[in-house]
């Protein structure tokens, strides 16, 4: 039993409205929880850039433990299909706006491990990647400059439109869920329903449905809200 | 006029209350950055913390007892910061006094447990019944130093008690045993190491925080203003003598919040029996003994 | 609102639950996870879930040049990455019948000991946070800089430096370098005075480490625990001395060791390395500038190059314990097999599941830091 | 216990052969069969109770796996390594060994992970189950018939990166001698297997530079 959710986008009727906008913009952009998932090596240079020596919260930027909590998901390092599996997971537990920055150049491209049958090759196939931070490994000052880039990126939103990649997942899920199924198997679904979602963000395109999208929808297994009984 | 103005100050005590929270919020993120030799946070990070967070663009709610849960955990504080008299305002306090603020104190938890409850995830559900258990051995404690206090000055009402202390001496002269116990029972209503037990990321990763996101997130660090800034004006009005202006009361008030911070990062956190036990043990007898002397 | 879509499963009549901790969790050392079966707050039994730093390692080496592994030997394990280079350089020269000349095994003996510094540095903090104290965190990840500061300064990289060679080391060392690591080594003796105030002799803390986790010595040995855990167990078996490599045996240190075998003795012997440590790099500055000659043995070119057949055994001991490479060679230019045998493949799978059964929550993420565990070893 | 000691309780056993490499190494070959006797010999009478590693190598030439029992002794400061050979088995009928867990407790781990890698089954191991690669369908990918590089080539897509400032150069005649997609579609040459193909595809390039009256001049 799937409940309908109908509803939609409000128009913004307050005149003041961009000017919360561009504060709200402003505030996203100096206040970032991040949620570093060690996927590989480039997690030990995040220490130093946390700690005394580099001290990333100055910047605004202050590590948080749960997906729910966090805005940035650093993905530092290779991601074997095992772990690809919990990120794309974790990525959509995360709340929007939600940024993914992938460290390493095992992220971009496979790295050195491009040989490995374990570990997947580029990360913005499966999830929309903000910024990469290139390096085997990117030093603490280079993690820093990356976040800064992503910063700038979410302040000028809306004249560049590079913060909003987050958008992108909803709107083009068919592409993403179809590299997931191909590495996955066809019987790949993750407990957030993305479709619906885009439904209820009003960010639903063309693009969001397609031929995996109906195969997702054979064997997902409906929505039922959980019993509770006290014994 | 008189129901302006007490409208007026029933607006003005929680604007207050968080404004000089985030501070705390601040002052505490600075204390702990100087220990760990680093800079620290700007100064309106929790500002834009606060706003980023109720500026997501989405949340996610387990059902109508989350949402309530988290109303319940700000409201409570703030029918808390309007029973709680600062300098020129005194809001609802002369009609409450300290017990029903002891009694308000009490409704976050409750609220926070209801909200986690919902969640259905077993971290939260972990924390929050450590939070409780928590909450059963800093009240006791809290509960003998508000006794203690009242009976010293014999008054409930927390204007009462200020005025006392400023005709006679403040509450920490004379009875400096239940003002220590009163510090241990505070550490433990901050829940900062060595009794923060319900946060502990290592083991249930943020307990009761686990589930919450976005607004309900920023709630919860509105709470955190409300709470340090209730913590640190009820300690300074019970014993250091409150404020008749904001200039005296203020640094009184971050004095106070500032020990227990300072005492916090450079402790570990002890297991939940302990923390019951040591609340139990040393607090209490203190305020017993302190008690004794009083009556 | 928004939907979800769970369900949780539920576990029939009994009041066991599950949790899991981990992959990404705060109370897990790295990318790895661990699935505990509780009742209340006592763990009824705990089971590790590794494989998700699983690159095929030793696959990958079956795939490349002799000189090439030399690049991705380190990435086994992040923290104390020398000793992988060392042991694999040591293996292909004990294959080859080559050594490495005599400064070269000085150098690398350093190389050794300050990496084992940084990564003792870094396991503290680990630990500490565990229990909720991360002042020493923030000291210890600092502190560990100057070190890879250091690295930096004479391998070229921060945390890999890729500096081992077969047959030698890279790169002489740069001028006044050990001027540089004895004002470090003066520092970082400076600081045991923080360290042992803030954290060792923390009464909180020694509370919450004392008991948590104890092995016993057959236990130990039973689980082939190695390394410092083996030596909080009262048994002080070293590989540096017992089975020496480089120049060990030419140096004087002693091998610190504890009784009972909890985590707190584990932290101890941690921090008593850690100036053993100080202390052998202290004779090595004494003795280095005395030792002259080449840093290298040369080898064929690297890119043609055909090892002969044969296979050996290269121990170390890593800050985890007793790390080995067995490499096969067929004579080609190409390792016929390399095997990794990382000492926290132990510790974190059958130790950490025998010591998890029967403690408390609180203390799961305690006994899997004190253990020192490093999880791409046993991914791989 | 010296050399003479030692080699007298190892030739209790039948058919082995010792090699004594240097001080702390033995190498020691035995039937598959009485490799157990022999682990169980050298822990009751000479104290090697430390199993270092468990170690399998794919001789495919020969059709066997080849295991390795590295046993370590705190006493006598040796490490026996006891090498066997058993029948590397096919797809349906799984090579198959005789779990030594009762001795080691340790073999859990190691027979483990070889079950997984190499698909041998311990007989008598307490957990013959997938755990590293739990997420993995295919071969056991540590056998040497498994191709790893055609696999990777099948399964994955590759980021194109060509920057502008990269075009310039290549139009100019310099650039990458050997691009990523060739190094990867070529098989083998990505570890320029020997230094002579590498010259070669060098000086094809220099001899491309000078055709193009490059940016040099």
């Amino acid at each position: 039993m799937k409940k309908e959710l109908k509803i939609k986008q409000k128009e913004r009727t307050n005149p003041l409205a961009h000017v919360f906008d561009d504060f709200i913009r402003f505030c996203q952009s100096k206040s970032l929880f991040m949620l570093h998932y060690c996927t590989g090596c480039g997690a030990i240079e995040l220490p130093p850039a946390m700690t005394s020596r580099f001290d990333m919260e100055r910047l605004g930027i202050q590590p948080m433990v749960t997906p729910r909590q966090a805005d940035i998901l650093l993905i530092t390092g290779y991601v074997s299909i095992k772990t690809l599996k919990r990120v794309i997971l974790t990525y959509e537990q995360m709340q929007s706006p939600k940024y993914v920055i992938g460290i390493c150049s095992c992220t971009v491209n496979g790295g050195m491990y491009w040989q490995s049958y374990a570990t997947a090759k580029k990360l913005n196939e499966y999830m929309p990647v903000d910024v990469y931070i290139a390096g085997c490994m990117p030093r603490p000052e280079a993690v820093m400059a990356g976040l800064q880039r992503l910063k700038d990126n979410i302040r000028n939103d809306k004249k560049e439109h590079k913060g909003s990649a987050w958008k992108d997942y909803f709107k083009r899920y068919d592409y993403y869920l179809g590299n997931q199924q191909a590495l996955f198997g066809e019987d790949w679904q993750t407990p957030t329903d993305i479709i619906a979602e885009a439904k209820l963000y009003g960010l639903e395109t063309e693009e969001t449905y397609g031929k995996h999208t109906k195969l997702l929808e054979k064997h997902q297994t409906p929505l039922l809200p959980q019993e509770m009984r006290i014994k | 006029m008189n129901a302006l103005h007490l409208m007026a100050e029933l607006i003005f005590m929680p604007l207050i209350a968080f404004i000089v929270g985030m501070m705390m919020v601040l002052m505490m993120r600075k204390i702990s950055a100087r220990l760990q030799r680093r800079i620290g946070p700007p100064f309106f990070q929790p500002l834009y913390d606060i706003v980023k967070l109720y500026g997501k663009d989405t949340q996610i709610s387990h059902g109508l007892i989350h949402d309530i849960g988290i109303i319940m955990a700000v409201g409570g504080y703030i029918g808390a910061e309007i029973l709680l008299p600062v300098p020129g305002m005194e809001g609802i306090a002369a009609k409450g006094g300290v017990i029903t603020l002891s009694y308000f104190l009490m409704i976050p938890s409750l609220g926070m447990a209801l909200g986690v409850g919902q969640c259905a995830n077993p971290n939260g559900s972990i924390g929050i019944s450590r939070a409780l258990t928590a909450m059963l051995a800093y009240d006791i404690p809290f509960i003998l130093v508000v006794f203690g206090a009242a009976w010293h000055y014999q008054s409930t009402s927390l204007i009462g008690m200020i005025e006392y202390q400023q005709v006679h001496q403040w509450g920490i002269v004379e009875m400096p045993l239940l003002a220590i116990a009163g510090l241990f029972a505070l550490q433990g209503m901050l829940g900062k190491q060595p009794f923060e037990i319900y946060i502990a990321p290592a083991e249930i990763a943020t307990g009761p925080m686990v589930e919450m996101s976005g607004k309900y997130m920023g709630g919860l660090f509105v709470m955190q203003t409300f709470q340090l800034y209730t913590a640190g004006v009820l300690y300074a009005s019970l014993f250091l003598g409150g404020g008749t202006s904001f200039l005296t009361l203020l640094p009184k008030a971050f004095l106070v919040v500032a020990l227990p911070m300072s005492i916090a990062f450079m402790f570990p956190r002890y297991k939940t029996e302990d923390v019951i036990r040591i609340l139990w043990k040393w607090p209490v007898m203190l305020g017993l003994i302190s008690l004794a002397f009083i009556l | 609102m928004r939907p979800e879509n769970y369900q949780a499963v539920k576990l029939g009549d009994s009041n066991e639950y599950e949790i899991f901790i981990g992959p990404n969790h705060p109370g897990i050392e790295g990318n790895y996870a661990f699935r505990l079966m509780l009742d209340g707050d006592i763990v009824v039994s705990g089971k590790a879930d590794a494989g998700y730093l699983h690159r095929g390692f030793e696959k990958l080496m079956e795939g490349r040049l002799w000189i090439q592994n030399l690049a991705i030997v380190p990435r086994i394990c992040v923290p104390d990455p020398a000793p992988m280079e060392v042991a694999y350089s040591m293996a292909v020269e004990e294959i080859m019948g080559i050594e490495a000349p005599i400064r070269a095994q000085w150098i690398r003996t350093m190389q050794l000991e300050l990496s084992r510094v940084a990564a003792h540095l870094f396991t503290f903090g680990g630990h500490a946070a565990t229990t909720g104290m991360y002042t020493p965190m923030f000291w210890g990840v600092a502190d560990r800089d100057l070190v890879l500061d250091l690295f930096e300064d004479f391998t070229g990289g921060r945390v890999y430096s890729i500096y081992n060679i077969p047959g030698g080391v890279r790169r002489e060392l740069p001028p006044e370098f050990l001027q540089k690591l004895s004002n470090l080594l003066d520092y970082l003796e400076s600081r045991q005075n923080d360290y042992d105030n803030l954290l060792f002799t923390n009464q909180v803390f020694v509370e919450r480490a004392k008991g948590c986790g104890a092995l016993t010595q057959s236990q130990a040995l039973e689980l082939s625990v190695t390394g410092p855990n083996l030596r909080a167990c009262g048994l002080a078996y070293d590989v540096r001395r017992d089975d020496p490599y480089l120049v060990y045996d030419e140096l004087e240190f002693d091998i610190p060791r504890q009784k009972h075998g909890d985590a707190y003795s584990r932290i101890l012997v941690r921090r008593d390395e850690l100036f053993q440590s100080i202390r052998i790099l202290r004779q090595i500055i004494e003795r280095l500038p005395s030792i002259k000659g080449k840093i290298r043995t040369p080898i064929p070119n690297p890119l043609s190059w055909n090892v002969r057949k044969g296979e050996a055994y290269a121990r170390v001991e890593s800050s985890k314990g007793e790390l080995a490479y067995y490499v096969v060679s067929d004579g080609g230019d190409k390792p016929y097999r390399v095997h990794v045998r990382g000492p926290s493949s132990m510790h974190a799978v059958q130790t950490l599941e025998f010591l998890a059964k029967g403690a408390r929550l609180e203390d799961v993420a305690q006994i899997m830091f004190s253990l020192d565990a490093c999880p791409p070893e046993v991914d791989r | 216990m010296n050399k003479v000691q030692i080699d007298e309780i190892l030739n209790k056993v039948n058919g082995i052969k010792i090699t004594h490499k240097r001080k702390t190494r033995i190498r020691v070959d035995v039937d598959a069969d009485s490799l157990p006797t022999l682990l169980e010999l050298i822990k009751g009478r000479a104290s090697y109770i430390h199993l270092s590693a468990i170690t399998c190598v794919d001789w495919i030439a020969d059709n066997q796996f080849e295991l390795v029992y590295h046993v370590w002794s705190y006493e006598e400061k040796c490490l026996i390594s006891a090498h066997t050979r058993i029948d590397r088995g096919s797809e349906k009928n799984p090579a198959k060994y005789i779990s030594v867990y009762d001795l080691f407790k340790p073999a859990d781990f190691f027979e483990r992970d070889i079950f997984e890698m190499y698909g041998v089954t311990f007989i008598g191991s307490p957990r013959m189950e997938k755990f590293i690669l739990t997420e993995w369908n295919g071969v056991p990918p540590m056998l040497k018939d498994f191709d790893a590089e055609a696999y990777v080539q099948e399964t994955f897509k590759w980021t194109d990166y060509n920057p502008d400032w990269l075009q310039e150069l290549t139009d100019q005649g310099g650039g990458i001698a050997v691009k990523p997609e060739d190094i990867r579609t070529a098989g083998n040459t990505h570890n320029m297997s020997t230094h002579r193909e590498r010259d070669k595809a060098k000086a094809a390039a220099v001899k491309a530079n000078d055709k193009m009256q490059g940016w040099k001049q």
